[in-house]
């Protein structure tokens, strides 16, 4: 019950928040009387925007549940895992290159290969050990941030490009990219939600989950990849937004929703509604028409309030072995 | 005339289109110019905002380097673009000549280029030709490579920049810069090296011999018109001090 | 119906070998052995938790045919120890018992009604509510119990599912157990000698990696065990009752 | 026994890495027959920054296995616990300010802030929980590096020379902070020698280690800080050198040193060889004197090093809960 | 000696609440009572690792007047899960029960020699160089006690030591825990009757956060504990020894 009405509640919020993005930006439209160039403005920008913001939102946060299962760590997001850093490496290889079209493909290979070495060094006969991958996560996420730095060195004067690229940010948002990512997205949660009791077994030891009747292997190899999958593509849109797979659950748990039908859906729609906001605050806090990078917001603002809920109720914290 | 609604991207090209064209028709410029004033602010030089671009609906996009502004960004608007990107003295001319060209007042720029050749010509020889390293930031110790305009600002005004790296600037070893003992070390002071130690206050450079010059970074680094008077200043410097 | 021939683990150094063995349903089979003896082994092997060579069959198919799901939906096993990294609580960890049988994302209205009704029968119903981390070691370990009866498959193996539950319950779990043996093989590891006695109607045997005796409760030998356990055990008869002694010469 | 032989073997091997860093350079010297440039270069530039690469790697490695006895975790590093990033802050806000040479103080100033606040976030009563502490020291480094790129932001042109220095490097080295670091470093040291034992205790569960006599919430918290300040120090005089921390104490530990008296010092020599190593290599490895960030090479070849040592021995890893 | 007045503990719901206590040395205490009846939060209330309201005296001092250190040195606890996240190997474990005692920063060869001993009592050697984490859930158990031996302290709290324990090692550590008794105050929390009621020289009960019984042995009152149990029990004298019976209909 309260399941169903805290997701009845954020989806009003939703669309609130959906709706206020749409109206408020840089520049101010009248909307009893759009003009050709407003109406430009709103499918081409603005619209693709706030649905691309929302969209990151729920999958980098799905991404960040996923991780979490995975691993069994709390520690483990996008970033943890070496999904985010490799599709960032590919993409920064794509602009340096000058082929800043293909960033979102860049990013894709880039997110596979890193992600399957992480995977291939984890697994002994089809078995992962959270553990290994864990570290072998944090290696390959270090050796491509590394790969970065170089690149950024080497870069010259496109440093600062680079740079603010990989603050993220949803400026390139196209109708397209937002296409491609609902179609993912929904795939990935269709096929997530077919797993919703086996995630919530395989927070008992490996032993007990498999005697279960859990396959806990090739699970935990399917939500790994679907992870990263999404964690890639998100990058190659919209750069780095680090910190919402991380957070968002954790907050989402803090408020004692544990279970997997619902921290996942909750996660999601939480991740949509608090990207969105986050991207309407970057596009309007600052004047002369400069936008902050989303990602500085997500930390700052997700960071303060995780913060907050911590300090309020770190008496009552979960056990996360 | 040519183009009537100009957005400009990249500030060192502002003074050279506005002495082109006037101020009427640059419609939007980048937070930090100060060549127009009363234009739209349309975000930073580095992140523009395309909805604001997009909304004052420019004919013509003035823009840096392809690395900073991708190629992307083209297609995203019905403008046309320029790109200003100049590495040497040479590039300079060219390029308000290509200016000159594409706004259709050609002679305003060969005016231009004559005045700046004029101011050239005050630059006077000099006996030696001094050895110079142009520190750019302070940490980590980057300093000026070849393709640089600093670079060129320096062999036009006599001297010669010990650095011979095909990248515009380059983190360098301390130990080189002593070994290299240039006449002139050349530090910046600015956006990209605020306040930096005096050389002689570092303990790497303490066997230090060079003279010590102090420039302006906005008058050496950037590649627009004031690059000519950085050089008639250097050369000045060279002159008196050798 | 279980049927084993010469089948062998390795673990470390450790070296598990079973000769022959067949369990048939609707008896209370114990497993005992001294520490070490490998107890734990050979259940995680049964439940397809560790690879093994040699023959396992399950009612004439070969285990290592069956597809994961299928064996896991016949065999389940309650691990010696077991550790859940999120707050679930007690009604939620006892429902997740039903998993096999469910089809979709959700626990029908009837898994629930069956977990509550379990629940009853372990005396969980106080602490339903109550997060399963936050418990006493024998609560959880009776929460865990009610959550293996959940499951109701045909094939039930509990490792020392009886420590630290207190006497009264350890008799009901017995009971419950007891109760459910019709057409099923349920398979315990346990040490206290007391209860295995009275109660399981048939005895296996591990030491260090051998099944080295396989009895009925009637033709319990009280020497061949001794000798097992390398303690002097007894028994008497009182009032129709086996009693077990255990000589300790010095306490 | 196989302690002392590894102590001795590393002991040798540290001298000769030493050597050859202070004899090899971007300037070739004829050792026989010094100039005065030559030596001037020794003094003020090559001793000073060998010497203080193999300190901060020490330190660094130091404060990585503090951090993981604290926080039980194997992601825990200076990193995840908010202690590089708040110093990071701090010194950012120096270059950001122009106060270039204030950039230590700012460093240790922001690490103490960073670190307290989660401390505090973390303790009740003063007891420390190492989940809270864990999740408080990522939201403090994730929102201190959310400054550092709003800063990054403000700074435009000045982007550059922070990334530049933020990437990490001991060009700036000289006889006085090798005093200072030198100093601190063997008080911590000294200060750990004591805890020794109870650094093992505290690897079993917080009841079995109190009720065996380890006063387990203040050593937390004295470790914790120990390791905080070293860290901010390190961060002040060399910018982040990430992943050493980390990495170094893991690579130890697959090498079968799992009792602290062998992990610590083993850990600090193994980290001072590495980063002497890793400097040496950023110093040569480019033409025209031109030099490497520290940062990207230790992370790239640790890395490297690392994911081959998980792979060779992934069977036998050890449990950290 | 330990004395307690009105001692009072809460947590969550659940209330810890003792009138008198008191427990002299030489006696082995076993604690005793049903799941959740509070004797796990009793011994953790004992060493100092929960908060409690009310009197505490150890040999006339207050408890909580001791440094941490002190209340170390005398109470050793074995709580009822140990975990342990470094690979530490059994004879580092058992060695790390010297602990209190060492000075310096490693242990000394005399401490070396005190494990060797304990560990050949327990039965140890063998697997001295095995992993702790890899053991079996006895062997892990037996190792703990050993490490519990090796601290020496003058009390000794142990909770279900005995539990995955094989009969012969629970008879070999009872023997050792007798031994020891001298001048020590040791109190187990056993839930096998058999064993404790023949073995233990005192008792007392907990029943839902109170303690309801405290009685020596020769004065066990079958019909008590079958009140705070819940199940039918009864004693029978046979060849000296009192033979313990549960009743139970239906089994
Ligand atoms: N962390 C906790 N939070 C809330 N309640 C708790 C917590 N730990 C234990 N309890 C409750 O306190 C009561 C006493 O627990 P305790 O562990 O002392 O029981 P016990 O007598 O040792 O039981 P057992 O025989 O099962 O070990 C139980 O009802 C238990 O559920
Ligand atoms: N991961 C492991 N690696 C190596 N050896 C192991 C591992 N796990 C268990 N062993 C060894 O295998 C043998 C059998 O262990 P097992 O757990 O089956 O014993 P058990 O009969 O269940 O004992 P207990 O009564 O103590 O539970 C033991 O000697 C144990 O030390
Ligand atoms: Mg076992
Ligand atoms: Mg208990």
């Amino acid at each position: 019950m309260t399941k169903n009405i805290t997701i009845f509640v954020l989806l009003i919020v939703f669309i609130a928040v959906f709706i206020l993005a749409v109206f408020w930006g840089a520049v101010n439209m009248d909307f009893t009387q759009l003009s050709d160039t407003d109406l430009d403005i709103l499918t081409y920008s603005r619209l693709p925007r706030v649905l691309l913001a929302g969209l990151v939102g729920a999958s980098l946060s799905l991404s960040g549940v996923l991780f979490q299962y995975v691993m069994k760590n709390p520690l483990a997001d996008s970033f943890t895992t070496g999904a985010s850093a490799s599709s960032a490496m590919g993409a920064v290889l794509a602009i340096l290159f000058g082929l800043g079209f293909l960033i979102p493909v860049f990013a894709l290979i880039g997110g596979v290969i890193g992600l399957t070495i992480v995977y291939k060094v984890s697994s002994v006969n089809g078995k992962v050990q959270p553990i290994t991958m864990l570290l072998a996560g944090i290696v390959v996420s270090t050796f491509a941030s590394s790969v970065i730095s170089l690149m950024k060195y080497i870069a010259d004067d496109s440093v600062a490009s680079i740079i603010f690229w990989l603050m993220g940010g949803f400026q390139d948002a196209s109708m397209q990219q937002v296409g491609v990512l609902t179609t993912v997205l929904i795939i990935a949660w269709l096929a997530i939600r077919k797993n919703y009791l086996s995630l919530d077994i395989i927070c008992f030891d490996d032993s007990t989950a498999m005697a279960s009747g859990v396959d806990v292997h090739p699970l935990r190899k399917k939500i790994f990849f679907i992870a990263a999958l999404l964690t890639a593509i998100c990058v190659g849109y919209a750069g780095i937004i680090g910190f919402v797979g991380l957070i968002i659950p954790h907050m989402v748990r803090l408020f004692k929703f544990v279970i997997a039908s619902e921290l996942v859906p909750i996660s999601m729609l939480f991740g949509a509604i608090f990207m969105i906001l986050n991207d309407l605050l970057a596009r309007v806090i600052l004047t002369d028409g400069q936008e902050l990078s989303v990602g500085i917001l997500t930390s700052a603002i997700g960071g303060a309030f995780f913060l907050y809920l911590l300090m309020k109720r770190k008496k009552e914290l979960y056990y996360f072995d | 005339q040519a183009y009537e609604r100009i957005v400009i991207l990249y500030a060192p090209v502002s003074e050279i289109v506005k002495q082109l064209v006037g101020e009427k028709v640059v419609v939007g410029v980048t937070r930090t110019d100060l060549v127009f004033k009363k234009v739209y602010k349309v975000g930073s030089h580095l992140r523009p905002n395309l909805e604001l671009i997009k909304a004052i609906r420019p004919d013509l996009i003035i823009a840096g380097s392809k690395r900073a502004y991708p190629e992307k960004m083209e297609s995203r608007f019905s403008a046309d673009f320029f790109r200003y990107d100049p590495t040497s003295i040479e590039d300079i001319f060219k390029q308000i000549r290509q200016l000159g060209d594409l706004l259709q007042v050609q002679p305003k720029s060969e005016q231009i280029i004559t005045q700046l050749k004029n101011k050239l010509k005050q630059v006077q020889p000099l006996p030696d030709q001094p050895k110079v390293v142009y520190e750019i930031s302070e940490r980590p110790l980057r300093v000026a490579g070849k393709p640089s305009i600093m670079t060129a600002i320096i062999e036009y005004a006599g001297g010669l920049n010990m650095i011979d790296t095909n990248k515009k600037h380059v983190v360098i070893s301390t130990e080189i810069v002593v070994d290299i003992n240039p006449d002139f070390y050349i530090y910046q002071d600015g956006p990209m090296n605020k306040n930096p130690r005096p050389p002689i206050e570092r303990s790497y450079f303490k066997p230090l011999r060079s003279k010590i010059i102090l420039v302006d970074q906005y008058l050496f680094s950037r590649p627009g018109l004031n690059v000519i008077d950085a050089i008639v200043k250097l050369n000045q410097i060279f002159k008196e001090q050798l | 119906m279980i049927n084993i021939k010469s089948l062998s683990l390795e673990q470390g150094e450790f070296l598990l070998e079973i000769d022959r063995l067949t369990i048939q349903p609707n008896q209370l089979v114990a497993v005992m052995g001294n520490n070490g003896s490998g107890k734990s082994t050979f259940l995680s092997a049964l439940s397809g938790l560790k690879p093994f060579t040699g023959e396992y069959l399950l009612d004439e198919t070969p285990f290592v045919e069956l597809t994961k799901q299928e064996q896991s939906q016949q065999i389940s096993l309650l691990p010696q120890h077991v550790s859940l990294n999120m707050p679930f609580d007690v009604n939620y960890v006892v429902l997740t018992g039903r998993f096999p049988y469910v089809s979709g994302n959700t626990y029908s209205k009837q898994d629930q009604d069956l977990t509550d009704q379990i629940m009853d029968e372990f005396d969980l119903g106080a602490l339903r509510h109550r997060q399963f981390n936050e418990l006493s070691g024998g609560e959880k370990q009776r929460v865990l119990l009610a959550r293996m009866i959940n499951r109701d498959s045909s094939i039930i193996l509990l490792d020392e599912p009886l420590a630290s539950v207190d006497i009264k319950h350890q008799y009901e779990v017995l009971e419950i157990l007891k109760a459910g043996l019709k057409n099923r093989i349920i398979m315990v590891v346990i040490h206290d000698i007391h209860i295995a006695f009275q109660t399981f109607d048939r005895f296996i045997f591990f030491n260090k990696g051998k099944l080295v005796y396989d009895t009925e409760q009637s033709e319990l030998d009280a020497e061949k065990i001794s000798d097992i356990f390398q303690v002097n055990i007894s028994f008497e008869n009182i009032k129709n009752k086996r009693l077990v002694q255990v000589e300790n010469a010095h306490l």
